[in-house]
Formats: structure tokens, C-alpha cells, sequence
């Protein structure tokens, strides 16, 4: 069920010199919802802030239902985005949670290899987690421009492997994603989120290789409640909304062009 | 008849505060953020004849203080909102139901008028005369009195409940246009649709929206949309419905003061889902506040 | 030629950026402010045959992203310009001054042309038939063809230099107001002047402006004039020079890239005194990056 | 010669519960500019915040060239003003300054009396410390709602006698400035500053015993430097800008009806 409830940020912290933020926030009362699955998002009102209209929908990062808080990993991309980074601890925010369909849980047996672009890596973490709860051993393959774009890296080794790729290879292969040795090995299933270009890259080797592969996308939103039929996308089963019947398409569901 | 009924050309309102069209899908989307069943009603995605997939994406761009929106009328057509939403919508929600109405062709908007009269628990009607969205219809009907008086006179002979025609603000004068329906036998007007706009993506030099131009909505054009409903409400004698930008219960009152009998809020919904219940609760405590036996007492007091 | 030179209908600029009338009162306001001779030119407060003293106070109301503003033309004739402002203003700038022109009949206008002729710094002059803030003229001819053509065709006649005809948004085809100030030897065009609001003192329950209505500028509107300067240009051979709500680098790219010549900006000196230096440096440094040998190469790419 | 600067949040602090805020600004770099005069005032930018668009026009509450600090007074009247008392030291706000005219220097002889309303004190209190250095004996008669409403009263009385009235009687004498006996005694000079309705108040009464009298004038206003004309008061010598030609008039210059 989706609900709107307030949420105080227990913590923020930035990388890269501002460029990305992690705030993790908790219920100014009560607890998390108990539902919220990995690959769905929130939308948080951005405070005060002269050139944010609209709500910004953030992907969940992780959910630590243990420290009562819900993580965000945020890029500064714009006035809001910027804004969200800036917050400070104590610092209250509305927060309208969960939305849109997550990943679905592999079939078992087969690697499972979660690929995650820039930002895009954010969903994954939480997914790891829930992989590696339910007896999986995901492997993350996670690509960026340069080392301080690689977020996280200490908590993604948590929950599995992690392979990295940068474009100006400062930390592991260089180059992308897609070029690293662990996507030429056998997969059986792939979770993937990153820029548009790399996911669409990913797809088509999915595709070639017979890969069950889901992707979460990231089109323009207003409402994220599935009202205003802004962030459309065409599939299989017509234009739908990206926010009620994604973010997490299978790319076989899609209608891109490989 | 509480402090906060309203009439809007016949049909009684429990308060002024609907929700508008293509903002608050068919009211299910809310229902786990509010109840819907606090408003006077809520006015249901623009519908048509047939299924219409609507313009491809991107359909938005955020603006200084709004939104541009492309959608494109998209629905699943009368026959399909009859069969499968109207039962389940209709079961769900006391409040009032009202079917915004959409069309390429004068045809069109009568068969879907003549196919939901039939529906006990749709009382009213929004015409849409004013969709900038469309290729075909749309905007077309809204921005000359010819256009808009031919619709009005059709869907009149169609439909025998409320008619409320949905105004354009693109245009030199509403008032010509809100006149010319008037004398059509509207019950009823509302206004304002968006404003026709534009966005460009400076870095990848082309437009946000696949259609280049789409729809301002938001606070940005609330100066516009009161200064509309304080034009017509002067002009005409039939009820007016102010939309435009309210995210307030202050909004709301502006566009009452203003003239408006009842108000829509749009794009609100989007940032605070329960925005519309809460305006409702705070017209409440205005009157309450400042010994209003009725909301009516102060409509059009500018 | 620089980089970001341009012609304007045949006055030649240093760089697009020209301030928008009525909100840089004559450039001595900024002068401690800003080089005032960096900018392309600038286009000073609406000038009238006789003086004026505009509208009574309140005139402005802050508006989401915008602002109402009802000044009204305020000012002290077109003797008291020639006789006491401009040799102060000829002198000390070096960069174009454009006068704003408005009358309340096609002859006031006629006769603040033959009386600004002999200026020779004035090589330009842009015709208000836009101002939704007096009573008389203004905004009634800007809003008919055939008013804005027989402006047009009236100044056409009593000025030899440049003519740029100042369009009202507050119309249903802006682009045929357009095409016949164009059909009427207007050099260029300038869109877009504010949109007509209002806003309401929900506490005190009276308008904000003392004229009720008044003109809307400031980002909210920006999208409205992105698309009407798209559509003019694509519509028209004349070059169009683009306003509404400009307060950036990005923003007056926005303009150009939907066909405009020049930009203005306005609103946006409020808040930032400098905005149109910054804007003209700002257009050369993207030049530099990108690339361009003119800013032209980007003008209408939409 | 009017500037842009940036300033310094160097302390902030609130009264009455946030009604009102007292920010002390010191420039980013270099000194205040020593030209600021008594009854002047300033626009400031206000932080990012969704409701406010234009700047924020504030008289000059004090000036201490000594400590380099500017000091705004400022009542929370909407969105800007509120955000304005929500900074925090250390936080940078664009100012313009010096804008406008301010008080006249009486005629020396005779009581001079600076007459305030709520957060209209402001501005006398720099004119205050400006009249005792050049050797007034300014005496100052501040009056507000309730006690809470009367804002600085320990520093008023750093520059002269303070004679205070609240409507509900909280402190000094019940009622308003009007009714405060200094009011009664003879008066060569009002200098005035506060809500309109006590401002006529005090020229109607400053008008019956020929008391020279100069009131400061809150127009709402655009630009504050002459350029938008949306400040206008109609006035002896036509209709003109209160942020050029005032803030600070005399009485005999405006056409109130008193």
C-alpha cells in the first residue's frame, strides 16, 4: 500500500565532492512499511528549493528494517536533485513510498548478475541484500566514469562479488560494463539500471545470449502514483506507465530497438 | 445544505473542490493517500469514442512553477470505461463522478454522451473544448465561438444531465467564448485548460516533450486562469468552475473571491496527494473562521 | 563581425542581449551596478506624446515565479525624453538605445516617431501595442490584425530606421499578428509583452493591483513565450527577438534556439541587477565551447 | 553609489517565537561600504525557497563599521521573509545596498522623537546612535502589540530615553505610541517608521502642532533601484518612486488625508 509519511534524515553524506548524495532517513514515527521490495522507488518532496516544481522519484537503495531507515542515493542532476544532496541531518522530508513494480527474484540456479551503471547502481544494493537473504550469490558488475563515480563499493561486497569497470580506468577494467570478464562468463540472469545507452547495451547481449534480463528505467515523472500518464513506455502490452507497471520492465517486454 | 454546498448548474456539490481532469486518474490511484469520498467530486480522465494510445514520450517537462504535459487524451475509450471502471469506480465512491469528454469530431462527443447517459451515478459531464494536445478536435472546438457553440449545441441534444464546456485559455477573449456556450445551453463552464508552451533541452538542443509543444500547468499560470474566471464570472450567468495552479486552501479562495462556484485542483495532486481533502477541510475552517453561514457569501466579492 | 553579433532588422548588435522595456528604466539605474555597454543594446521605458503618470499604487503583486506589475506607462512624454534624458543617456552609453513607443491613437504614435527621428543614436525604436495596463491603445491594437497591421503600417511611414513591433501573447494566433505587422514592412518583431493576470489579497478580500488586473512576467510565463517565439519564427522572414521570463545563460538559449535573433531580458534584472551582463558573457563562453562560430548556427535548430 | 555585495550570515537570532529575525551580515570580502545612511535600505536575495521570487527590501536596522556588520531587522510577513529568518550563521545572501533616502537631520534645539510600531523600530535604531553622535538627545517612543512585539529595546536605550506602549498593557503604557505621554509633551521633530494606520497617526498629530515630520514608507516594490516603478506614492511633486525618492518623507510631501 502506498503511503505518505514524514521522514527525518538520520544521516547524509556526499561523494565525489557533491556530486552524489546518501541520505538515509527514518519515520519521524512508527516504523518502515514492510513492504517496500527492492527496484521500487519513493517520491520525496524536495525542500525549499527555487527552481524544483515537482516531487523526485529516487530509487530505494536499501532498506535497513533492523535501523528503521530507508536509504537514497541521489545524483545531482538538477535544482532538486541538488537540493535533496544538500540536506542536513534533523532536516524533515515527505516521503510518499513504495512505488512501481521492483525486480522480480530469479529462478534458482544460473548466476545471477546485477549490473549497475553511474547512479544506477543505487537499486541493486538493496536487491543484493534480498538475493543473498533468500540463498542467492548475486555478483555485481558495476561500471562508472572514474573510481569516484563508484559508489558504495564497500557495501556492495557485503552481499557478493563486485566487479568494476571505469571509462578512465582508475579502478578495475577499463572501459565499460560490458566489457568485463564476468559479463563474457555464463549468466543466467541479469538486473540491470544505469544510463539508457549502457542498459540498451546490456539488453542486446541478454538478448544474443538468451539472458533473462529485467531493466529499470527512468523516464520523466510527475506523479509516480500512475494518474497523470506522464512516464509512458511502449511495450508488449501497450504505452504504459513506467510507475505502476515499471520501473523494472523485462526486456523482453520492451519495444527497444537492439 | 452544509456551509460548503455548492451548485454548479445543477448538480449538487457536498463542496466546491473537484479534482481535475487526466490529474487524479480515476481516483483509485489515491485512495490509499486520502479519501476521496472529502470532495465534492472528481472529474475522471478525458475519455473518448475509441481506445487512444496518445502521444508518444516524453510527455513532460518541469517549469519554473509548473509543468508541461504532452499526454495526448490517452484512454482506453468510452466502451471500456462503461464495462470495466465505471462498476468498480461507481461502487468505490459517493462522491460525485463527472466524465470529462473528449473528441476529433462534433460525432464523437455525442456518441459518447449518448452512451454514458445511461450511467445513474454520472451526473455531469466536462466537455473538453480545449485539449492543446491533439491534432485533430481538441483545442480546435475551444478557440473560436463557431467551434465551441457547435460542440455545446450537440452534446446539449445528447445529454440530458449537467453539461460543463472546459474552456481554453488560449485565445483573445474567454469571455466570447464562454458567452457563446452559454447561449448553447451550457450548464456550467470551467476554465482554465493549460496553456500551450514549449521547453527546450539547451545541452541536447531539441525540445523535452516528443510533440515540441504541450499543456502549462501549475502555480506559474494561476495569475492568468483568476483574471479568466474573474472575466467570465462578471459575463455570464451560469456557474463557473476555476482551475489553474491552486495548491492552497488561499488558492482556492482566490479563484471563489474571484467568482468561481467551484474550484479543480490539477497539478497539486502530483506534489501533495492529498491536497484536495485538505482544502476541502481548510474552506471548512475559513467559514468556520470567519462566521460564514455559506462559502457562497463571499464568491465574486471582487 | 564578433561572434555574437546579429541583426536585428538592420540594426546590427554586439551581442542579443537587449533589456527589456519598462524594467531597466533608462541603464543610468544600473550603471553602479553593471557595465551597461556590454549589453547589445538596451530599450528603455515606454515613451508617450504627452507625459504620463501611469496607474495609482498598489502596481506590482509577487506571483509563483513571476510577478504582476500594473505601472501603466508611466513617464514623462516624448519632449521631456528628447529635451533631458537622451543627450544624458547618448553620452554616456555607447551600446544601442531602443525607445519603446506607445500612444493611445495610431497619430500619437505617428508623431513620437517624427519627433524621435532627428535622434541620431536612436536607430531603432520598439512600438508598444501590447500594454495590457492602460485603457486606451496599448494592448486593443495588439490584439487585432487589422489594429496591428494600421499601427505598423502608420509608423512604417513616420519612421525611417528600424521598426520592431512589440506583440501581446494575449491572443489566439499570435502568429498572424505577426504576418501582418510583417505584410505592413515591420523590420523585426519582439514577443512576448506580459500575459493579462491577476491576483486576489485572499485576507483582505480585494485585488492586489489598483487596476485589478495587471501584466504577467517573470519565468512562470517562459514556456508560453518559448512557443509563440517557435511559431512566429518559423512563420515569418522578419527576425524575432524573444522574451519572457529570461534569467539565464540557458534560458536566452532557449530563445534562440526556437528561432529568436535577440533576446530581452526584463523581470530577471530585479532580482539580479547584472543578469544581462552575465547573460552576454554567458553567450560568448558557450560559443567558445561549442564550438560556434556565430551564435547564429543555433538559431531555430528546433 | 549602490552596490551588490555578498554578505555573511555572521549571527542570527529569533524573537517571539520566530515572528521576527535579527540576521548580522558581514561582506564575504573587504568592508561595508561607508556610505550607508539612517532610513536607508537594502534588497536582499532571499535563499532558495519555493514561494519567493524577487528580492526583499529591509531598512537598515544598524550599522557597526567597528565590527563590520550590517544588521537587518525582519518580521516573518510570507514565504521570503520567513526563509530570511531561517538562515543560519555562516550562510551567504546577495544584498543591495545603500538604496533609497533616508531621515533628514533635524534642526538642532528642541526634543527630537523617533516614533516606531512593531518591527517599524527597525530603522530607528541606527538613526538613533547616528542623531547621539552628532549631539541629539534622541528619545524614542516604540510601541507594539504585546510585549513580545517590542524588539530590541536594550540596544534602543545604548542612544536615549525609551518611552514603550503595548496594546495589551504587557509593558509600558497600555494602548498605542499615540497615547504615550512623551507624546503629549512638546516635540520639535518626529522621525517615524511603522504600520500605516499609527503612521497617519502620528502625522495627523505631528500636522495639528506643526511638528516637523518624516515617515518611512513600506510600498510593495520590485526592483528598489527606480527602474520598475511599481513603488510609486503620489506626493506634492508628483507620482514617484519610494525606493529612489523615499523611503523616508516628509509628511508635507504626501497627499495622505489625515
Amino acid at each position: 500500500m502506498k503511503r505518505e509519511i514524514m521522514m527525518r534524515v538520520h544521516s547524509a553524506r556526499v561523494y565525489n565532492g557533491g556530486t552524489y548524495g546518501l541520505l538515509k532517513l527514518v519515520p519521524v514515527e512508527g516504523i518502515l512499511p514492510g513492504d517496500i521490495e527492492p527496484g521500487q522507488f519513493v517520491q520525496v518532496d524536495v525542500p525549499d528549493c527555487k527552481g524544483a516544481f515537482l516531487r523526485r522519484p529516487i530509487s530505494v537503495n536499501f532498506v535497513d528494517y533492523e535501523a528503521n531507515e530507508l536509504w537514497l542515493l541521489v545524483r545531482a542532476a538538477g535544482k532538486g536533485t541538488r537540493s535533496l544532496i544538500a540536506c542536513v541531518e534533523g532536516q524533515q522530508l515527505s516521503v510518499i513510498l513504495p512505488l512501481g513494480r521492483g525486480f522480480s527474484m530469479p529462478e534458482k540456479g544460473g548466476r545471477v548478475l546485477l549490473v549497475g551503471g553511474g547512479v544506477g547502481v543505487a537499486p541493486l544494493l538493496y536487491f543484493g541484500k534480498v538475493l543473498k537473504d533468500n540463498g542467492y550469490v548475486p555478483e555485481f558488475a558495476l561500471g562508472a566514469r572514474s573510481a569516484g563515480d563508484l559508489l558504495m563499493l564497500d557495501e556492495f561486497e557485503k552481499y557478493g562479488p563486485v566487479h568494476v569497470a571505469t571509462e578512465n580506468g582508475e579502478l578495475g577494467t577499463k572501459g565499460f560494463v560490458t566489457q568485463l570478464p564476468a559479463m563474457a562468463e555464463d549468466i543466467a540472469h541479469i538486473a540491470c539500471c544505469g544510463p539508457t545507452p549502457m542498459m540498451k547495451a546490456v539488453a542486446k547481449i541478454a538478448k544474443a545470449r538468451g539472458i533473462n534480463c529485467e531493466v529499470s528505467l527512468e523516464n520523466a515523472m510527475a506523479c509516480g502514483l500512475g494518474a497523470c500518464l506522464c512516464c509512458v513506455e511502449d511495450t508488449d502490452h501497450g504505452r504504459v506507465c513506467v510507475c505502476t507497471e515499471g520501473p523494472v520492465f523485462n526486456i523482453n517486454q520492451l519495444k527497444w530497438e537492439l | 445544505m452544509g456551509t460548503l454546498s455548492v451548485n454548479i448548474g445543477g448538480l449538487e456539490l457536498q463542496n466546491p473542490v473537484l479534482t481535475a481532469s487526466g490529474t487524479f486518474g480515476y481516483g483509485e490511484e489515491y485512495e490509499d493517500l486520502m479519501n476521496v469520498n472529502s470532495l465534492g467530486g472528481i472529474i475522471v480522465k478525458g475519455t473518448t469514442l475509441l481506445p487512444r494510445e496518445g502521444n508518444p514520450g516524453p510527455r513532460m517537462a518541469e517549469t519554473p512553477a509548473g509543468m508541461l504535459n504532452a499526454v495526448g487524451l490517452q484512454n482506453k475509450g468510452v466502451d471500456y470505461f462503461i464495462d470495466h471502471i465505471y462498476p468498480r469506480i461507481a461502487e468505490k465512491f459517493s462522491t460525485e463522478i463527472i466524465v470529462n469528454v473528449a473528441g476529433s469530431t462534433v460525432a464523437d462527443y455525442e456518441k459518447v454522451c449518448e452512451k454514458l447517459a445511461p450511467l445513474p451515478r454520472i451526473r455531469a459531464i466536462e466537455v473538453n473544448i480545449s485539449c492543446p494536445n491533439v491534432k485533430q478536435g481538441g483545442m480546435a472546438f475551444g478557440t473560436t465561438t463557431a467551434g465551441a457553440a457547435e460542440v455545446t449545441r450537440a452534446v446539449r441534444k445528447a445529454w440530458p444531465k449537467t453539461v460543463i464546456m472546459k474552456l481554453s485559455p488560449n485565445v483573445t477573449s474567454i469571455v466570447d467564448i464562454a458567452k457563446a456556450v452559454e447561449a448553447e445551453g451550457a450548464d456550467c463552464v470551467s476554465l482554465i485548460n493549460t496553456l500551450m508552451g514549449m521547453a527546450i533541452d539547451v545541452e541536447r538542443r531539441r525540445p523535452y516533450l516528443s510533440t515540441i509543444t504541450g499543456g502549462l500547468s501549475g502555480p506559474a499560470v494561476k495569475p492568468v486562469a483568476v483574471r479568466m474566471v474573474w472575466q467570465v464570472a462578471k459575463a455570464v450567468g451560469i456557474p463557473v468552475i476555476g482551475l489553474g495552479g491552486i495548491a492552497s486552501t488561499r488558492d482556492a479562495l482566490e479563484f471563489i473571491m474571484a467568482g468561481a462556484t467551484a474550484i479543480q485542483i490539477g497539478t497539486a495532486n502530483f506534489i501533495d496527494p492529498s491536497i484536495s481533502e485538505k482544502v476541502a477541510k481548510g474552506l471548512a475552517e475559513y467559514c468556520a473562521a470567519n462566521g460564514l453561514k455559506s462559502i457562497t457569501e463571499i464568491r465574486g466579492i471582487i
